[in-house]
Parts: C-alpha cells; structure tokens; sequence
C-alpha cells in the first residue's frame, strides 16, 4: 500500500493532481445541477405566483 | 469604393476637429514607455533587452486605449445607424472607420516608437525592425480591436472589456512583432517572422470586416 | 404586357409585414402585427408610451430583428435583401445622426454622399427650415430644436420613396409643423410611403393617411 | 443503372431521416426532453469509465522508463487538455450555427459549453503545472502548450465577461457567438505563433510537455479516460442546455405544462 502512496517519489505529485481533478470535476458537475435546479424553482414560483393573480384578479 | 474612401475623408476631418481626443494615446504611449527604465534602472543591457517587448505591448495598449471609443460616440449620435442603413455593404463603410482610426492614431505612434527605442539604447537594426514590424502589426491590432469596439459600442459598464477581449487574439501579432524587433537588435535576420506578420495581417483585412459589421448589427438591435 | 401587370399585382410592392412579435428584453410588446403600406400612402403609429412604436419603425428598417414574424419588401424578406430596402430607405429616430464636430451642411453633405443622392434641393430645405444661420456652425452648438430640423432636413434631401420617421413633429414649432405636414403630403402626392410615430395631429390628406393605434405600454 | 438510382433513392431516405433527426433536435422541448433522459447515463458511464481509467493509469499501466510514476498525471492532464479544445470548438460551430440559421437551441449550447470548456482548461494547465514540476525543478516554465492552454482560457473568460456584459439575452447571444467565431478562427494561429515563440528560446532546450510515446498497457487507461472525459463534458453540457432552454423559453406554454 505503501509504495501505491509514494508512487516512486512523485507520489505527491500525482495524488494532487487526480485529487484537484477529482474536486473540480465534481464542483462542476454539483455547480450545473444546482443552477439548474435553482432555474427551474424560480420559474416554478414566478408560474405559480403568476397564476395566483390570475386567480385573484 | 469610392464610398470607402468618403469615409475615410469624412472620418478623417471629424478627427482633426478633435485632436485632444488623438493624442491621449500618444501621450499614453509616451509615457508607458518612459515607466520602463525608471523601474528598471538605467543598466543598458537589461534596457536594451527589455526595450522592443516593452515598446510594444505600450503600443497594443495605447491601441486599445484608443479603439475603446471607436463606434460608442457614433452609436451614441446615432450615426451608426445611419450608416447600418445606408445601401452600401456595411463592412466596407466600418473599413472605411477603422483604416481613418488606424491613420489617425496608429501611424503617429509607429513614428514615435523609434524615438522612444533610444531611449532604451536599442541599436539602429532595433529601431528600423520595431517601426517595420509596428507598421506591419498594427493594422491587425485596429482591426481585430475594431470588432471589439463593435462588441462593446453599446454597453456602459463595460470600459475594460474591449481589452480582455481583444488582447488574448492579439498575442499572435505580439509575439511576431516583438520577438522579432527584438532579434533584430540582436543583429538576426527577421525575414521569416515579419512575413508571417504581414500574413496574419492580410487574413484580417480580409475577414474581421465581416465580423465588425455583424457586430455593429447585433449592438443596434 | 398583360402578364406584367399581373405579374406586379400578384408580387406585391412597398413594405409588408405579417405576424410580427415585438418583444424588448422580456416583455412582449406586440403580438401578431400585420400591415402593409403601398405607394402614396402614409402609416400614423399611435399609441402611449412604451408601446413598442420605436421598436416596430426599428423592425421595419431591418434594424432590429422581429421574434417572430417577417417584413417584406417588394415581396421579398428584408432579411434576404437588405440592400434593396435600404437603398429605398430614410430614417429618423430618436437620435440625430449627425456628427457634433461638424457643421450641418458637412452633415448633410455626408449623408447625401451615403444615400447616394447629389444634393441639389438641399439650399432650399435648409432656408425652409430656417437653418441658414447655423448652417456653418458646429452641430454642437445648436439648440435640440435646430438638431431635430437638420435631422428633418436629411431626410427630406435623401430623394428616397420611403421614410420612416420616429415622431417628427417633436421641437417644431407651429409654422415649422405646417411646413412638415405640407412637404409630407408633397410626398406622398409623389407616390412616396411615409411611417411616422406622432402624438399630435399629422396633417396628412385623411384619404392617404391610415392610423394605426399600438396598445400596450404604460396605462 | 437502376442500381445507381436505386442507391441515390437511399442516399435521399437517408439523408431526408438526417436532415429530419436534425430539425426535430432543434426543437428546445424535444432536446429538453432527450437531454433529461440521457443525462443520468452520461453521468453514469463517465463515473464508470473514470474509475476504471483511473484504476488503470494508476495501477495496472507499468512506470516509464524517463519519467517513473511521474508519467501517470498524464492519465488526467491529457484528456482535460483534449476536451478544453474540444469544448471550444463546439462553442464556436453552435455560434456558427445560431448566427447562420438563427436557431435558438444552438445558442443555448454555445452558451453552456462556456463554463464547462473553462473548468477543463483550468484543469489542463494545473495539471500540466504540476506534471511539469518535477521536470524543470518550477511550476511554470512557459511550455508551448501549456502557454496556449493559458491563452485559450482567457479566451473563455472573455466570452464569458461579454456574455454577462450584454443586458438582453438575444443579442448577448449573438455578440458572444461573434466572438467565438473570431475567436476559433484564431485559435491555430496562437498555437503556431506560441510554438515558434518558443523555438527561438535560446536557453538549454527543456523538455517539453510531449505525452511520451505510449502502448499496450500504458495506452487503454488513457483512451479510458479521454471517452470517460467526454461521457463527462456531454453530461455537464446537457444539463447546463436544460438551464438556458429554461432561461430562454420561460414564456412558452411548454415550459409552464412542464413546471407545473
């Protein structure tokens, strides 16, 4: 296990650079859905508050 | 064609009317270079060494500086439009804007840097390759910055946009044009690069008038 | 011959559109706007603010695209030859068109150059307007009312069929407007078109003029 | 002879189906729609794929003979530095194809490639930074490719700061696909003026960043890792059109059926 780690001497190296990859990656990922999701409750309440004044008025 | 070289003769007095508004890129320029060897000191081979690049990214700045109110005074007044709707091709007649800019305020400055390469000590081969490759260079930069200027005519808040977005397409020009003024210094022959230059220069005259008029199109609608 | 003439009834001349959508950032300004304006005839837009009368003589000048819908000219889109239309085409919007620095007549001079039309009767509508006292001064220095009229001026000295006009009548006064509404009607007497957004009363010859009411805007 | 005709009578079916697939593509609720169902199984198969290209560069892929382990961040660095190009390039065909045809849909790709493209190119050169540490002893050496990597992100941030600059979403879109255009048109002429920029360094010649010449057991990860990259970016593409379908077409009576 251990020289898995120390990958011949660039072991930290190569974890930083799978670990950054892994971490912007995923962000990315997590960041899109979010701003899709956020999109879609926005315009669900502006739908449902829009037709609540319909109802209303 | 003749209709181009009426705007050239029309854009031309306009910008003598106004030759404050010209000289703020020389003044510019002068003074960027001028930052140089009081930051770096008066030792000759760092100045000479430093000199052609820093004369010309001053050059693509004070560029840059000047395309910034390239359409936004005519967008503003309303002649853009005018000329959006006039018969003739849109793009030849924003040729037409963009050669009278570059007369007005990039020849001056090609004819200064020499000047300003004495003093950083660059030698005679130096200073005839930075006004050759100036020259050459510069069409490209008013061009390219012309369809930025077109991009950014109509926004308010957005005064160093034109910059960010045209500096990256200009590193080409800059590093023919600069890593080959600075060759010269050293006494090589810059014949490889300078036509390189004058290829890419040739590539946007002929295609980024397209683009400007397709730009100015999007900011007047 | 006969099927010449046929040939123009069925291809339709001036400018057409239909089913057009005016929309400005998000808001729909006008839905499912058709009209059709022929030779000798004049358009009055009215309507409250907001409406959309700028955005619709926009439209119709080929400078701002339509969400939906399509102008013709001559039967033709105006997206497919724009050069046809603008060659045919005066406009004056709400912004002069002239540059400060220079003088009215180098002003009008341009756009004459432009328009492709030489400037014979150009004296004639600068006294007309009463311009001839600032006709050598720097469009800077002039009042918006004498702006207006030099803008006015262009138009009216581009020697072209079609003018599409953004509330003319603003800044003149009462014998300016007189003279306007005359020299309109000489217009379309000419077989001209004209489209105007107005607030006031034109003055056109009710059988040529038609008006078009926009709703919408600010109540 | 009726054969020949025969074929071209395929070739119309053909190319009519394609041309059909296209248009019925380009209409936002059917793209919607797909890009909803897919979207799981991209995500899916790029995790996948990830894992097993990763186990393989990392694991089974044997140490190279210059550079030992060092070698293995290529499994991360090559294929972030092929989709920044690649993210790029399909930026500007979707501006191409919104200028030329006026197809709203296209701009809602050009548009959510943005950000995708600039993670990636982000991803490339610090990866490319870190790789090439080890071998010149600094963080960043001016390597040919990892300097054009930079270029090619401000050209992203560029696109992205004039897209947020432009108040209305239509010319916004229009004045950004200008740019990408401008931009791609541009693109080999950086990479050829940054490459002689650097064949004229008079210093000691450093290695520059050149994948070594790889097969067998050091290849499979890497081609693992580039088809699992791009699973990845259609994945996050598909999404980020979803958003801007949305932001677009907020007013239709399709989007108001879907929310409610």
């Amino acid at each position: 296990m251990a020289e898995i780690i120390h990958m011949g001497g660039y072991g930290s190296y190569v974890w930083s650079a799978f670990g950054l990859t892994f971490v912007v990656l995923l962000a990315t990922v997590w960041l899109t859905k979010r701003s899709l999701q956020q999109t879609r409750n926005r315009l669900t309440r502006r739908l449902r508050s829009a037709s609540a004044t319909e109802a209303s008025s | 064609m003749s209709i181009f070289f009426a705007v050239i003769k029309h854009d031309l007095a306009m910008a003598f009317r106004r030759w404050s508004d010209l000289a703020m890129p020389l003044v510019f320029f002068v003074i960027v270079c001028t930052l140089f060897p009081l930051a770096l000191g008066q030792d000759k081979e760092l100045l000479q060494a430093v000199g052609p690049g820093a004369i010309w990214v001053a050059a693509l700045l004070a560029t840059l500086l000047s395309l910034n109110t390239l359409f936004r005074e005519d967008f503003d007044d309303g002649s853009l439009e005018q000329l959006a709707l006039s018969e003739h091709p849109l793009s030849v007649l924003l040729l037409g804007k963009t050669a009278a800019h570059w007369l007005v305020a990039e020849v001056p400055l090609v004819l200064l840097a020499p000047l300003l390469a004495l003093g950083f000590d660059i030698p005679a081969a130096g200073r005839e390759a930075l006004l050759l490759t100036l020259l050459i260079g510069t069409p490209t930069l008013s061009l390219l910055g012309s369809v930025g200027a077109a991009l950014t005519a109509g926004l308010r808040r957005a005064s160093g946009l034109l910059a960010v977005l045209i500096l990256p397409l200009s590193v080409p020009v800059l590093i023919f044009g600069a890593r080959s003024a600075d060759l010269a210094a050293r006494g090589q022959s810059i014949e490889g690069p300078l036509l390189l230059l004058g290829g890419i220069t040739v590539l946007a005259l002929t295609l980024t008038p397209f683009a400007t008029a397709a730009a100015v199109r999007v900011t007047l609608d | 011959m006969s099927n010449a003439s046929s040939d123009n009834l069925r291809q339709p001349t001036g400018l057409e559109w239909r089913q057009l959508a005016l929309w400005r950032g998000d808001r729909c300004l006008q839905k499912n706007l058709n009209g059709h304006l022929q030779a000798g005839h004049a358009i009055t837009l009215r309507g409250p603010n907001g409406c959309g009368k700028t955005t619709l003589i926009r439209t119709l000048c080929g400078l701002t695209e339509p969400e939906y819908g399509e102008v013709l000219w001559n039967g033709t889109a105006v997206r497919l030859q724009r050069a046809e239309l603008h060659a045919q085409l005066a406009y004056a919007g709400h912004r002069a068109g002239l540059k400060d620095e220079l003088t009215p007549r180098e002003n009008l001079h341009f756009a004459a150059r432009l328009s492709g039309s030489d400037d014979n009767d150009l004296a004639e509508i600068i006294s007309a307007l009463q311009l001839q006292g600032c006709a050598d001064l720097p469009v800077a220095h002039l009042s918006a009312g004498q702006k207006r009229r030099v803008t006015l001026a262009r138009v009216l000295s581009s020697g072209k069929p079609l003018w599409l006009m953004d509330e003319p009548f603003t800044h003149l006064d009462q014998a300016g407007r007189e003279w306007l509404s005359e020299r309109f009607n000489q217009h379309l007497r000419a077989n001209g078109m004209l489209l105007l957004a107005a607030h006031q009363d034109t003055g056109l010859e009710a059988h040529r003029e038609r008006v078009l009411e926009l709703q919408g805007g600010e109540p | 002879m009726p054969s020949v005709a025969y074929g071209r009578q395929l070739d119309a079916i053909f190319v009519l189906s394609m041309w059909n697939w296209f248009f019925k593509l380009g209409s936002p609720p059917h793209f919607y729609r797909i890009a909803t169902r897919l979207e799981p199984w991209l995500m899916g198969g790029a995790l996948v794929l990830l894992v097993i290209g990763a186990y393989g560069g990392l694991a089974m892929a044997p140490p190279d003979y210059l550079q030992g382990d060092g070698f293995r961040i290529i499994y991360v660095h090559v294929p972030s530095a092929f989709l920044s190009m690649f993210a790029y390039s399909v930026m500007a065909v979707a501006s191409a194809i919104g200028l030329i045809w006026r197809m709203k849909l296209a701009f809602c790709v050009a548009a959510a490639s943005a950000p995708a493209g600039a993670a990636f190119t982000f991803l490339a050169l610090c990866t490319g930074a870190i790789w090439g540490e080890p071998i010149w002893g600094t963080w960043w050496a001016w390597d040919p490719r990892l300097t054009a990597e930079l270029v090619l992100l401000f050209l992203f941030l560029g696109y992205m700061l004039l897209r947020q600059a432009m108040p209305e979403t239509r010319q916004a879109d229009r004045a950004s696909g200008i740019l990408a255009v401008v931009g791609v048109v541009n693109l080999p002429i950086i990479h050829y003026s940054v490459e002689w920029w650097n064949s004229i360094h008079q210093g000691p010649s450093l290695m520059k960043l050149e994948t070594p010449s790889i097969d067998g057991d050091m290849l499979w990860p890497l081609l693992v890792m580039i088809v699992a990259y791009q699973l990845l970016f259609i994945g996050i593409l598909f999404t980020s059109i979803r958003t801007q379908i949305l932001l677009r077409e907020r007013n239709t009576r399709w989007i108001s059926d879907l929310l409610s």
